[in-house]
């Protein structure tokens, strides 16, 4: 086992608990942050693919980066929602049955 | 030399955070648990960075490892001060 | 500057003056970005018609160091039918959400989010790069989740997070087949991997992306999400959303599947899509039947829409030596998605101009519609017209370019499955039109003028347009169809 | 050696993952969230990849984790009802989500031997104007990816302020923060921007050559910014207040007059030719740093919510 696939592992690994976090979290909160543990799984992986090759490839790097960048945009806007949802509502757990409200 | 020194350093430092962390798991209250995390854990950090120092190409590399050490000592104290400040308030209210 | 960058730089150079400028200026700003947006989106599609498929390397890089933005047939249709959508609907909000009206957090909030999502459609329209798509459907997603919730209220805030949830999911996974091919193949471009050595993980990839693709989309059973999100939202926001938004991950899709692997699409995948267009079909128009609001009407009506779309997928190619043109079903699509964007955009805006006037848009408060706003009202019936498909809309074209390659492919099932859908629309949109043309004494009503009515109107006459003058866009859709599109999957 | 220090690591990383997961509390999910990024930043340095470190360390871990905890006071002040405690273990969403990772772990033995082909960066690199390679994908090669990402943060914040109430939309952004006057906070303030500015521009500086970049020193320089505004030396501006707003897009504005200069010039859409380039993308890197600080600050403070001393 060489240590690419180790962190390519714990990447997969990661993936996984993040999604059942996704689907066990009723705060919303939390699943805000189950999803950048799924995004940060995903690019533990993409960096094993960068480290698989013995030479330097860059693009897996700035690919991450732009990820994390993205990932950071997308909870900001989820937890404005999430905090704004709570103070209209008083909860901040998932609206199940406001269809058709 | 210097190997010799980076790894004598950095054992020293290892045995202080490991004695931080007894401290922080075994003592009863928010107030010595903050004292032996600064103090023990703060003084690891230090002797680890001394020790990494000495693995250190140039002047200005250890100077860096000293300016974060001090970062990190400046971090500490504040942040133990806030959440000792904020326990005594809420310890008064009780 | 070349049509190609100015239909991206325009929007995005917008919403920044947008955002830096405040007051009448952002307005000012926004209206010349749209326009000048559309000229250039006319300007694009004049072009690739007289020389071709358009393409640029940005930045001189070619792939795969760098990215490419490709003009064909298909982003030249979806980019103008984008820009029509897009002009209706910022004309409209200037009287709908004017500050005086919507308060100033709607008034600038607005301008840069529409520019926003603008951008982020036309570069997902001419993306090459799997990657760079990922980044221009998160612009999407969250510009369009703004959309939502601008509106405000407790609502409008609950479906902007469901939305938000289903669109983070899809776009993790649409991020997890992208990191497979990524591996597999150390390449992003798509010109580049439809020559790719096929590699094992080539299926996972595709399954995953196009997962995340169809939760974007809203594809039954991903949908639950949208008709709160795209009913809720202000009007001219909504014509948006439902109109534009899902055609963009739909036509990533298109390219996943018919330019990037179309030797892994599996018979029993593509019968698996259509199954759950069906799905879409029946249940939205089910929940569009139910509905007693009609922005929930239209929007339930989106859901089963988009459940035609993929009818299509088992039918590419179908039997195309007998079509009178190549690529029947293809093309059928592309109309569909085309007329659907405009007619839904003029049903929302229309709904949205009585709506505004009336203060509610419950279906027993659509009475006297007719006799107060008659052109929105004739631009409601005209949109009507091309959802249910009839004659001469651009609907009824698609619908019949799709049905005849089923019929002529032998499966003709899928063929029924358009026509009980034409008749359920028909039924779901009987009960609002026969409610717009009741007589009803209603108080005289401060209606808005003439000119803004025209805009709805504008934009219904443009989806039966397509219906009539059909040659013209026919032979645009040729210009770099994917081969598998005339072949088959 | 490094491969026990690796498994290790992993085997903390998926710890403190299965702790954010499956603890009870939302704070404390918090809590883990933040070591787990900090742990995921050393693997990166492992994984030979320093410049997606320093940019997990300073906005995955830092700045991710910041926002969490200002929302969950905000959360806290509100005063909505804890989190419903029933946990139960769930069965096929378990098996699922098992199913999920094995298939990712199965597609990592499955992918082609030999190892599949690198973009051959050899022939570009030289013509980048930059050292650094990362920054030279970054700005240069894949510069439409990053215009793209600089405009998801615009839209972000855009998305976040619509979501003021009305009442509030005039008022400053965020909640008055009250520091004693003279207290450690204060003092704290007051020493660390200094050292904090400049670390932030050495890191946009640096990033031409080395590790570091427009997106990791505007992490620090708006980390900064938060502290001095924790402090109470800066105060958070007003929505309405045009000149913030001018300091959002310069960034993505500079940016993007780039890439039209080119096309006025000849040269296509966002081409910086090698003559140029360096200087060209320096005086991106500078301006993107800035509205990014400013942008990922105010990210953080989030929208206005009146507040009572105003």
């Amino acid at each position: 086992m060489t240590s690419p696939t180790l962190y390519a592992l714990t990447g997969a690994a990661l993936i996984g608990i993040g999604f059942y976090g996704l689907i066990e979290a009723q705060h919303l909160l939390r699943r805000v942050i189950t999803f950048n543990l799924i995004g940060s799984g995903l690019f533990v992986f993409l960096g094993a693919v960068g480290a698989r090759n013995d030479g330097f490839d860059p693009i897996p790097q700035a690919l991450i980066i732009t990820g994390i960048v993205v990932a950071l945009s997308a909870s900001a806007l989820a937890v404005g929602l999430v905090v704004a949802h709570s103070r209209a509502s008083g909860r901040a757990t998932f609206p199940e049955e406001d269809e058709d409200a | 030399m210097a190997d010799f020194a980076t790894y004598l350093f950095t054992g020293v430092g290892l045995f202080f955070f490991v004695a931080g962390s007894v401290g922080f798991l075994r003592f009863p209250d928010v107030f010595s648990r903050l004292h032996a995390l600064t103090k023990a854990d703060n003084l690891g950090l230090g002797f680890i960075t001394l020790g990494t120092a000495f693995q250190a190409e140039a002047w200005r590399d250890a100077a860096l490892l000293a300016l974060i050490w001090g970062l990190v000592l400046l971090a500490a104290g504040t942040v133990s001060q806030l959440i000792s400040r904020d326990a005594l308030r809420e310890r008064d209210e009780k | 500057m070349s049509a190609l960058a100015a239909v991206l730089v325009l929007p995005l150079a917008g919403a920044l003056f947008a955002v830096a400028l405040s007051g009448r200026a952002t307005r000012i700003v926004a209206l010349a970005a749209s326009a000048g947006t559309l000229a250039a989106a006319l300007a694009l599609a004049a072009s690739v018609i007289s020389h071709g498929t358009l393409r640029l390397e940005v930045g001189g890089w070619a792939p795969p160091v760098g990215i490419v933005l490709e003009a064909d047939g298909l982003s030249i249709a979806m980019i103008v039918m984008t820009a029509f959508v897009m002009v209706a609907a910022s004309l409209s909000a200037c009287h709908m959400l004017a500050p005086e009206a919507a308060g100033p957090r709607v008034a600038f909030g607005f301008w840069p989010l529409m520019l926003l999502l603008w951008t982020a459609l036309n570069a997902v329209f001419l993306s090459r790069d799997l990657f760079n798509l990922y980044v221009g459907i998160e612009l999407l997603s969250l510009a369009a989740i703004g959309l939502v919730a601008l509106e405000g209220k407790a609502a409008a805030l609950s479906a902007a997070i469901r939305y938000m949830i289903f669109a983070l999911a899809g776009s993790l996974l649409y991020l997890a087949g992208l990191v497979l091919v990524y591996a597999a193949h150390g390449a992003l471009d798509i010109g580049l991997l439809a020559d790719r050595m096929p590699a094992e993980t080539d299926a996972l990839a595709l399954a995953l992306m196009t997962a995340g693709l169809m939760a974007k989309t809203a594809l039954f059973p991903f949908h639950v999400w949208l008709p709160p999100a795209h009913g809720g939202a202000a009007a001219p926001a909504s014509a948006m959303l439902s109109g534009l938004v899902p055609k963009a991950s739909f036509i990533i899709l298109l390219r996943l599947w018919f330019e990037v692997m179309p030797d892994r699409a599996a018979g029993e995948a593509l019968t698996l899509m259509a199954a759950l267009g069906i799905a879409a079909v029946v249940w939205g128009s089910v929940g569009a039947l139910v509905q007693i609001r009609m922005k929930l009407i239209v929007a339930y009506s989106t859901v089963a829409q988009i459940g035609y779309l993929f009818l299509f997928f088992p039918l590419a190619g179908g039997a195309s030596a007998e079509q009178p043109w190549a690529g029947g079903a293809w093309n059928g699509m592309v109309f569909f998605a085309v007329s659907h964007g405009l007619a839904k955009a003029a049903m929302f805006i229309a709904v949205g101009q009585w709506m505004s006037v009336r203060g509610s848009d419950r279906l027993d408060e659509m009475r006297g519609f007719a006799s107060a706003m008659p052109m929105t009202a004739f631009a409601f019936v005209l949109a009507s017209i091309t959802i249910v498909g009839l004659p001469p809309s651009g609907g009824f074209t698609a619908k019949y370019l799709i049905m005849t390659s089923a019929f002529a492919a032998g499966q003709w099932f899928w063929g029924l499955v358009m026509a009980g859908g034409g008749l359920l629309a028909a039924a779901y949109l009987y009960r609002p039109v026969a409610e717009i043309f009741a007589r009803a004494d209603i108080p005289a009503l401060p209606v808005p003028s003439r000119v803004w009515q025209v805009v709805p109107l504008f934009l219904a006459c443009a989806a039966v347009a397509l219906g009539i003058a059909s040659s013209a866009p026919f032979e645009l859709l040729t210009m770099g169809r994917p081969q598998a599109a005339e072949d088959g999957l | 050696m490094t491969l026990i220090f690796d498994a290790m690591l992993c085997a903390l990383t998926l710890g403190v993952a299965l702790a954010t997961v499956l603890g009870c509390g939302v704070f404390r999910t918090i809590v883990f969230f933040v070591v787990y990024g900090l742990l995921l930043s050393v693997a990166w340095v492992r994984l030979d990849a320093v410049d997606v470190a320093l940019a997990e360390a300073a906005i995955g871990a830092g700045l991710t984790g910041v926002l969490f905890l200002a929302a969950f006071g905000k959360l806290t002040r509100i005063g909505v009802e804890a989190e419903p405690s029933p946990k139960r273990f769930h069965l096929p969403a378990a098996l699922g989500c098992i199913g999920l990772s094995g298939a990712m772990a199965w597609a990592w033995f499955a992918l082609p031997e030999p190892h599949r082909p690198t973009p051959d960066l050899s022939d570009a690199l030289p013509r980048a104007g930059v050292e650094n390679p990362v920054t030279a994908v970054l700005l240069n090669f894949r510069a439409w990816d990053t215009l793209l990402e600089g405009t998801v943060l615009l839209a972000a914040l855009i998305g976040l302020w619509i979501l003021t109430r009305d009442e509030d939309w005039h008022h400053r952004l965020g909640r008055l923060q009250h520091v004693r006057s003279g207290g450690v906070m204060e003092s704290f303030g007051r020493l660390l921007p200094p050292v904090g500015t400049l670390v932030g521009v050495y890191l946009i500086y640096i990033g031409a050559d080395q590790p570091g970049g427009a997106f990791q020193g505007g992490t620090v320089l708006a980390a900064v910014g938060l502290i001095a505004a924790l402090a109470g030396l800066l105060r958070p501006p007003r929505i309405t207040e045009c000149s913030w707003r001018m300091a959002l897009v310069a960034g993505p504005l500079v940016f993007l007059g780039a890439g039209v200069a080119g096309e006025v010039f000849g040269v296509g859409f966002l081409t910086l030719p090698g003559s140029i380039a360096e200087g060209a993308i320096f005086i991106i890197e500078v301006a993107l740093g800035l509205s990014i600080a400013v942008t990922l600050a105010l990210l953080v403070i989030g929208p206005p919510e009146g507040g009572d001393s105003e």
